[in-house]
């Protein structure tokens, strides 16, 4: 039987995901590991195709048919302190673990949302499938959740998804993802295809669903300065692996990795102009044939040849805060260089 | 007149009784299963002068309720008399019919001069074709009608004899209205004619009154198939060996499998070669009859080269026909042997043997057609294909019945033949309505469509497609065949349509015979179509479901499969065809 | 009512159906059957011009079949057949077909040319239940079948089911109607002899009395067999192959693994959230195909001497009957057009996005 | 457009000329095999359709030759230079090589997706074959036109028609014609006039529903005005009338009469289909961005039908098959043998399939109509793979 300390409630060890492609296997999360704590909030950072989404659908086992977890566990502490494999879970188990305990919202709001039916549709769907047949319970929850996510309820709840702004139906999504109460909430990009206004206003949200209920996130978001605000936990994922993990003021103001630092000078703030901006050049490895040795080292301008030939090893370099980098050093000179020009990196 | 009314009397009792009698009557056990695409009601009715009556709904089987007054032999070239006793001519002003005394309607009433008058009647205000021959009909007594004649022929007798006799109970009213119409002397468009017209068409009787055999209601029209009763009054109760005839519902392709299972007795559909082949295989028993015409081909005459009678005589000669024949309807099909006009069978009966041998029978011969061809200036360019005296190829389009498959095939195969000999021909099907309309516009070059006729009078079959398909036939404007009627023969000038009306004028068939022959031998000379193939019937006969059919060469099967004179309905109301094992 | 949720569901959601279905309705405008009756009028006028221009008419036809059967030359036949129609193929066509228009809105199809005195209504009356019974069972049996068989095969794409049917469903959709038909009745009846092919066609057994005995709805039942299966083979595999094409664009999308997220049933995700969706498309083929049930299956209909509309129709056209032909025509037109309407309120109904009267851009 | 030419000698020449220049850049790159590969090609298919399928073949074969070799050097991802750095400015023949090269990448893709799904695969094979029967199977089979009465007539048989045998595979026809050699030489005009008739049909239902759909309002309501007076006029009378009236010499105007009476049926599902899918995110992204109609539609909303409107094609194409054998019948195109829809018809006709030595006559078409459709739908499970990335990746 597998323990967890009394505080996590989810803990990814050492999980490898690959998809089955058409040149051979891809490597899309590679030996990812970390812990989420009770009301913890964690954000998964890093470029498109890094395998954040997959490591968040591979948590609730929801990856394409051509996807398969090939080694690892994925443990979770249920609220009666039961500590469960999720990997060893049937079907029919599943169904029940998913919404009840680990929610997930997805990134494109309106496409998460069955155009053909009304939201309230969608609401009893759910609470159906976990045996929550009481309708009308189910229905002042809801209305409940809605005026919490500060949406006007009985026309939302009776509303058609293609009836509602894009604002309007990604909190409809979160006050869904936290109708049955779970421990964990994924949040795959909740605030891409929002205006700025929208965005602020979701996060407001988020944050007094997550005081007043005491769910734990996992926040995958490219948007540093989203992460920053809503983080306790950054983790940098690079080529389907965590490069860099640490406390939010840790990865931000002293970053170790080479990576981490090129995200954070690409983040335009109100300070810099956009001429200043620098982005990181080349484009994510292909994950079949992944380079030797870092998988950054061809992006890397720090680079030496040792990069290339050896993987670096993830190691605590600060309390709680790891890296995978033989440049650490240097990277955390530049980072600090970096935090003094800009009062506030990821400031708004 | 006393004996007369005597006479009435006795029938009129007879009559009366005669329903007793009839019921005593046993129906004879056994079905005949025939096939026919009839009418359902609300189209379908029992109005035998309208169309979806029994006249037009129920093909062959028609005669088989409605009697005609007499039967067509046509091996004898004769009549058998049926509902009428005797008939004469009474010198060339008029026909005289005597009916038979003891014949009945399926009520037990006798059937009367009245009914033939009245029958008569109504047929005038629906402008039948028998008035082009009769003028008055009138009664001489109740069982003899004087029909004066308009225009003395043996066709006119031809017509009268085979007309169907209906039953005044049914039609009294509107026979009185038509008398009372022509005595008035009204129009023939007047408005009374024409509403008298309409409501004859749209009569609908309640009961058809069967002076055949069989009688049916409506209730006996089925969706799938249709039942005629057997009645004890008519003169055939006796003879007739089938109870019930049964008429499944269908078009060729629908009635094939019924065919082929053994569940018609006899289908006149008209099947295609293969068909006629799975039949046989089945073990049905194929019944081929004449048609009296069959394909040929049709030729614009206001088109160069084809205007000129070689290149015709040469295409009658590159023209295999007994390909073209077996080709077009298997064995229900002959080739054409003397290329006169008539059917052949029709020529040796009416041509002596000298004036036979001396028609062209066109044989197979490309290398005589070759050096015809060559004698008019035409030439054969480097590929061998034929050039006209102009230096132009010989080419055209040939137009034929998209639906038809046996003139489709038939001129499919003479393409074949005459791109084979070296004329440039493409094929093009068209719908048949469309192609009608296309040969009488003239608007075709070669195209396919019947020599002859199905009449077995010289007139009518030297007439086919003259009369239907040429400009002398057609109204203003259509040119048709356009094959001119008027023309210089063998140095003698020759009005072809009245040389024709002189093959069936008068009432002696030694005068008309020269004039027959001339014109045989003109239609063979210059080919004004050129006939292909003669059709036969190719109509299955299932031998355990009804026995007694006489062998293959009986003259009866001559009679041909047309719904009038059939050789079936001679054979079943006679009594000669019996049920089979499988009919019982 | 605590212990039937289930029931309850589907109560409120039937009650959800019938009041967007009432809605998208009210939605409807008297532009909507305006334009509708506009069509209509304008296909009427065109066809009644149209099949007068086809070659030959009733007269020369019905000659035609007289010189086969009777052995009468062609003029004779043809006079004889003026006759007995109420047809002047002299008069003008404006003036026929102002006559038709005055008819028509007193809701007359006037009379069948070629059987005079048979009201063409009566006609079409005597011949449209049984195909509107055939077809339309047939249609809806393909439907069905076509949508659960199209989704499994997309759900397991590439599986022996998917190969399987499509094999099948390709070949069946690729031969023509009459020649399933035809081979039906070949194999079936005349080599096997499974079928009696004597009295296993027709409409119904015309022994028994018409009316609602269990016998004659039996008969009715079984008589119709052939025809809808036959009807069936044909048009099934095109549904199948539509719906599949149609599924799998549907099972990438967003909100199907979403709702896979939410923890909800297999059958709920494959029936309202991927099936309602990947019918949308296929409504639209549905209700043009309603649209022609009427028209019926005229091979199908000829061959199982199961005599409908379709058949009807085509001896209209055969014998150039205007008058007969011209109804028939009407009600398809009419049913056609319904049919679209029908469609658009029912993809309204299935899609709010698309509803009636709805948001326009 | 000749595309009733065959494979001939002069095609092999024109072939092998064309083959020469893949095979001269696959040396010169140092490509062998593509090279070689590019040179049959071009032979195969210049013998196959002479100029036609050469040139056209030049430029794919070059293309994916070039793909192996090359390398964008310029490629602002690929280098490490900064954005002032890349040179943007390239020359004409860079540019050439450079589309080239990604052509010739996107043919080595979609063919790899061709043979990596087997059932999709099983239809290309499929369509080879027919392509291969009827450009290059007249070479092998002779045109048997003539009749052969006397000597292919049976002992006591009252038809030509003759059941499959050794020496005639597929058996005789109603004029004791091989109808082998007719299958052979009898599709091409069919599937060529009908592909073309279900292309069209295709390309007008997606352009017209999609304006319909996105444009709205006036020419919205006029389409489907359009649309349902097409589905609710009656169509035989109207191509009876039709026939009388014009015929046609060019197939491809048959192929657009049967396009202009066959659309609206799609075309309803394709607006219908875009009305809904206008509210998506990226179709609103794109309005939003003024990206303009065409892109929209090519873009955004035709991939996410593609498989529908394939699957409506293929129908189309089975549909315009059987209409032609129909047309050919009211005498809209010239009678010419031999034609697979002749076949058809005269085979029903002749009464072919009650007959067994009969049957091969109508079944044989039938059957290579239905085999034909059959490959197509298999087919389109590779063409999915190409233009469905989802489907790529699983569910």
């Amino acid at each position: 039987m597998d323990t967890l300390p009394k505080d996590v409630v989810l803990s990814v060890q050492d999980i490898s995901i690959s998809y089955l492609a058409h040149r051979g296997r891809t490597q899309a999360v590679n030996r990812v590991s970390f812990d989420l704590r009770k009301g913890e909030t964690l954000a998964l950072i890093g470029e498109s195709g890094c395998g954040k989404s997959t490591l968040s659908l591979g948590i609730i086992r929801l990856l394409p048919k051509t996807g398969q977890i090939d080694q690892g566990k994925i443990l979770y502490a249920s609220r009666g302190g039961e500590v469960i494999n999720l990997l060893d879970l049937n079907n029919r188990q599943l169904r029940d673990f998913r919404w009840a305990e680990c929610a997930m919202v997805f990134q494109a709001a309106l496409n998460s949302l069955n155009p053909v039916i009304r939201v309230r549709d969608m609401v009893y769907d759910t609470a159906r499938a976990h045996g929550r047949t009481d309708r009308e319970a189910t229905r002042k929850r809801m209305l409940e959740l809605f005026r919490r996510v500060r949406l006007d309820p009985d026309r939302v709840f009776n509303a058609y998804p293609h009836e509602l702004s894009g604002g309007m139906r990604q909190r409809v999504l979160l006050a869904m993802g936290v109708l049955l109460d779970p421990q964990v909430v994924i949040l795959d990009e909740p605030t891409t295809a929002v205006d700025i206004l929208t965005q602020r206003t979701i996060l407001e949200v988020l944050k007094e669903l997550r005081e007043s209920m005491g769910f734990s996130i996992v926040f995958i978001s490219h948007d540093l300065s989203i992460a920053a605000e809503m983080a306790d936990t950054v983790a940098t994922m690079y080529a389907g692996e965590i490069v860099e993990i640490g406390p939010v003021n840790e990865v931000f103001y002293r970053a170790r990795h080479a990576y981490t630092f090129g995200l954070l000078e690409a983040v335009p703030t109100l300070s810099s102009g956009a001429q200043d901006l620098i982005s990181i050049p080349g484009s994510p490895p292909d994950l079949i044939e992944p380079p030797t040795g870092c998988k950054f080292h061809p992006r890397c301008p720090l680079a030496t040849p040792r990069c290339a030939r050896e993987v670096p090893p993830l190691v605590e370099e600060a309390p709680g805060h790891k890296v995978a980098c033989f440049e650490s050093a240097q990277v955390l000179a530049q980072s600090q260089r970096l935090a003094e020009s800009q009062h506030s990196p990821a400031g708004l | 007149m006393r004996k007369v009314t005597l006479l009435v009397l006795v029938a009129l009792l007879l009559g009366s009784v005669a329903p007793v009698l009839g019921q005593t009557g046993e129906a004879p056990a056994g079905t005949f299963y025939g096939a026919w695409p009839y009418f359902l009601p609300p189209d379908g009715h029992l109005n035998s002068f309208s169309t979806g009556g029994p006249a037009s709904s129920l093909g062959l089987y028609y005669r088989w309720v409605e009697l005609p007054m007499a039967y067509y032999l046509a091996a004898e070239a004769d009549y058998e008399p049926w509902l009428a006793e005797s008939w004469e001519f009474e010198g060339e002003e008029a026909f005289v019919v005597h009916l038979r005394q003891d014949a009945l309607w399926s009520d037990g009433s006798p059937i009367t001069a009245d009914d033939l008058i009245g029958t008569y009647a109504i047929g005038r205000i629906l402008k039948w074709s028998d008035f082009n021959y009769v003028g008055e009909v009138e009664k001489v007594d109740d069982f003899t009608v004087r029909f004066t004649l308009a225009n003395p022929s043996l066709l006119a007798r031809h017509i009268i004899l085979r007309t169907t006799i209906r039953n005044m109970t049914v039609y009294g009213d509107l026979a009185q209205k038509a008398l009372d119409l022509y005595a008035s002397g009204a129009a023939i468009d007047s408005e009374a004619w024409l509403a008298l017209q309409t409501e004859i068409k749209e009569f609908r009787p309640e009961q058809v009154i069967a002076s055949g055999p069989f009688i049916y209601t409506l209730d006996d029209v089925g969706d799938s198939f249709m039942s005629l009763h057997w009645q004890p009054n008519s003169i055939f109760s006796e003879s007739v060996q089938f109870g019930t005839v049964q008429i499944w519902y269908g078009e060729t392709e629908a009635v094939t499998p019924l065919v082929l299972d053994g569940k018609v007795t006899y289908a006149t559909h008209g099947f295609p070669p293969a068909t006629d082949q799975a039949m046989q295989d089945a073990g049905l028993r194929i019944i081929r009859g004449p048609y009296n015409y069959g394909a040929a081909v049709y030729i614009n005459h206001d088109v160069y080269p084809w205007s000129r009678p070689e290149v015709r005589q040469a295409m009658a000669m590159v023209i295999d026909r007994a390909e073209s024949a077996f080709l077009t309807k298997g064995l229900s099909a002959l080739p054409v042997q003397y290329m006169g006009g008539m059917s052949d069978g029709l020529i040796q009966l009416w041509l002596s043997e000298d004036e036979v041998a001396a028609l062209n029978t066109y044989a197979y011969d490309p290398a005589a057609a070759e050096a015809l061809l060559l004698g008019i200036g035409f030439t054969r360019n480097a590929e061998g294909k034929w050039l006209d005296d102009n230096g132009d190829p010989v080419a055209a389009e040939y137009t034929f019945q998209a639906e038809w498959a046996d003139y489709g095939a038939a001129a499919q195969n003479a393409v074949e033949q005459l791109n084979a000999f070296g004329f440039d021909i493409t094929g093009r099907a068209v719908q048949w309505q469309q192609l009608d309309e296309d040969i009488k516009a003239g608007n075709f070059t070669l195209s396919v469509r019947s020599w002859g006729a199905s009449s077995p009078f010289p007139t009518d079959q030297l007439n086919g497609p003259l009369r239907s398909w040429n400009y002398t036939g057609l109204t203003e404007g259509q040119t048709g065949l356009n094959f001119p009627m008027e023309f210089e023969w063998n140095g003698e000038q020759i009005d072809f349509t009245a040389l024709i009306a002189a093959t069936g004028a008068g009432l002696d068939r030694e005068v008309q015979q020269p004039f027959v022959a001339k014109a045989v031998a003109i239609f063979n000379d210059l080919l004004p179509v050129i006939p292909l193939s003669e059709a036969l019937t190719n109509n299955p006969l299932n031998e355990n479901l009804a026995s007694g059919a006489p062998a293959d060469d009986d003259p009866i099967w001559r009679n041909g499969g047309g719904s009038a004179d059939n050789y079936i309905t001679y054979l079943a109301l006679k009594g000669i065809l019996t049920p089979g094992p499988d009919a019982m | 009512m605590e212990a039937r949720p289930d029931i309850q569901v589907v109560d409120s959601q039937s009650a959800a159906l019938w009041k967007t279905l009432r809605r998208a309705l009210t939605g409807f405008t008297a532009r909507t059957l305006l334009q509708g009756a506009i069509t209509i009028w304008a296909v009427m006028t065109f066809t009644f011009i149209l099949i007068r221009q086809m070659p030959s008419n009733p007269v020369q036809i019905e000659a035609e079949r007289i010189v086969r059967e009777e052995q009468l030359s062609y003029d004779e036949a043809y006079s004889r057949a003026a006759a007995l129609f109420d047809f002047n193929p002299d008069q003008p066509i404006i003036e026929q077909y102002v006559e038709y228009l005055g008819r028509l809105v007193r809701l007359d199809l006037g009379q069948s040319i070629t059987s005079a005195g048979t009201p063409v209504l009566d006609q079409i009356l005597q011949y449209l239940p049984w195909t509107v019974f055939s077809v339309g069972l047939g249609l809806l049996i393909s439907f069905t079948i076509g949508i659960f068989v199209g989704m499994a095969m997309a759900y397991w794409r590439g599986g022996i089911l998917d190969n399987v049917v499509t094999a099948i469903a390709s070949i069946l959709f690729g031969i023509p109607n009459y020649i399933i038909a035809l081979l039906i009745i070949l194999i079936l009846g005349v080599q096997l002899g499974l079928i009696d092919i004597a009295n296993a066609l027709g409409r119904v057994d015309p022994t028994l009395e018409p009316g609602f005995t269990p016998e004659y709805i039996l008969s009715i039942l079984q008589h119709a067999l052939l025809p809808v299966f036959t009807y069936v083979a044909a048009t099934v595999g095109g549904w199948i192959l539509t719906m599949k094409s149609s599924t799998i664009a549907t099972l990438g999308e967003e909100y199907v693994t979403a709702a896979h997220a939410r923890g909800l049933s297999q059958w709920r995700v494959l029936t309202a959230y991927v099936g309602r969706n990947a019918m949308l498309p296929l409504v639209t083929r549905l209700a043009i195909s309603i649209g022609f049930v009427v028209g019926g299956s005229v091979i199908i209909e000829d061959i199982y001497r199961y005599r409908g509309l379709g058949k009807f129709l085509v001896t209209a056209i055969v014998a150039r009957d205007y008058t007969s032909m011209q109804g028939v025509f009407l009600v398809i037109a009419i049913s056609v057009v319904f049919a679209n309407i029908l469609a658009d309120v029912l993809y309204g109904a299935l899609d709010p996005r698309v509803r009636v009267g709805g948001k326009e851009r | 457009m000749d595309l009733q030419s065959v494979a001939s000698p002069t095609g092999f020449v024109i072939g092998a000329l064309c083959g020469l220049v893949p095979l001269i850049i696959g040396i010169r790159r140092r490509t062998f095999g593509p090279g070689l590969l590019g040179f049959l090609a071009c032979l195969f298919s210049g013998f196959a359709c002479n100029v036609l399928g050469g040139l056209p073949m030049i430029v794919l074969a070059v293309a994916v030759v070039i793909s192996y070799t090359y390398t964008d050097r310029d490629d602002p991802f690929l280098s490490r230079a900064t954005i002032e750095e890349v040179d943007f400015e390239e020359t004409f023949g860079a540019m050439i090589t450079r589309r080239l090269a990604t052509l010739g990448r996107s043919i080595r893709v979609g063919l790899r997706a061709l043979v990596r799904n087997k059932a999709g695969f099983l239809g290309f094979l499929g369509l080879a074959f027919f392509f291969m029967l009827t450009i290059f199977g007249p070479m092998v089979i002779p045109y048997d036109g003539e009749p052969h009465y006397y000597d292919r007539r049976q002992e006591g048989a009252i038809t030509l028609f003759q059941g499959p045998s050794a020496e005639f595979p597929l058996g005789l026809d109603w004029q004791g014609r091989d109808i082998l050699s007719h299958i052979v030489h009898g599709g091409r005009a069919l599937i060529v006039t009908a592909v073309e008739a279900g292309v069209l049909t295709s390309v007008i239902a997606v352009i017209l529903g999609a304006i319909a759909a996105l444009v709205g309002g006036l020419p919205d309501r006029l389409m489907n005005a359009v649309a349902n007076f097409i589905l609710t006029i009656p169509q035989f009378p109207l191509l009876v009338v039709l026939a009388g009236l014009i015929s046609f010499k060019d197939r491809f105007f048959l192929a657009l009469l049967l396009a202009v009476l066959d659309w609206p049926t799609l075309m309803r599902a394709v607006r219908a289909q875009v009305l809904s899918l206008r509210e998506r995110d990226y179709v609103e992204a794109a309005y939003a961005l003024d990206l303009g109609l065409p892109h929209i539609v090519l873009r955004e909303v035709l991939p996410q039908m593609i498989s529908y409107i394939v699957i409506s094609t293929i129908f189309s194409i089975r549909g315009a098959m059987y209409a032609i054998v129909g047309l050919v019948f009211l005498g809209m195109v010239p009678f010419t043998e031999p034609d697979w829809g002749v076949m058809i018809f005269m085979g029903r006709s002749q009464g072919a399939l009650f007959s067994a030595s009969a049957a091969s006559m109508l079944l044989s078409p039938v059957l290579a109509v239905a085999l034909f459709q059959l490959s197509l739908v298999l087919f389109t499970r590779s063409l999915e793979e190409v233009f469905n990335p989802r489907l790529r990746a699983g569910l």
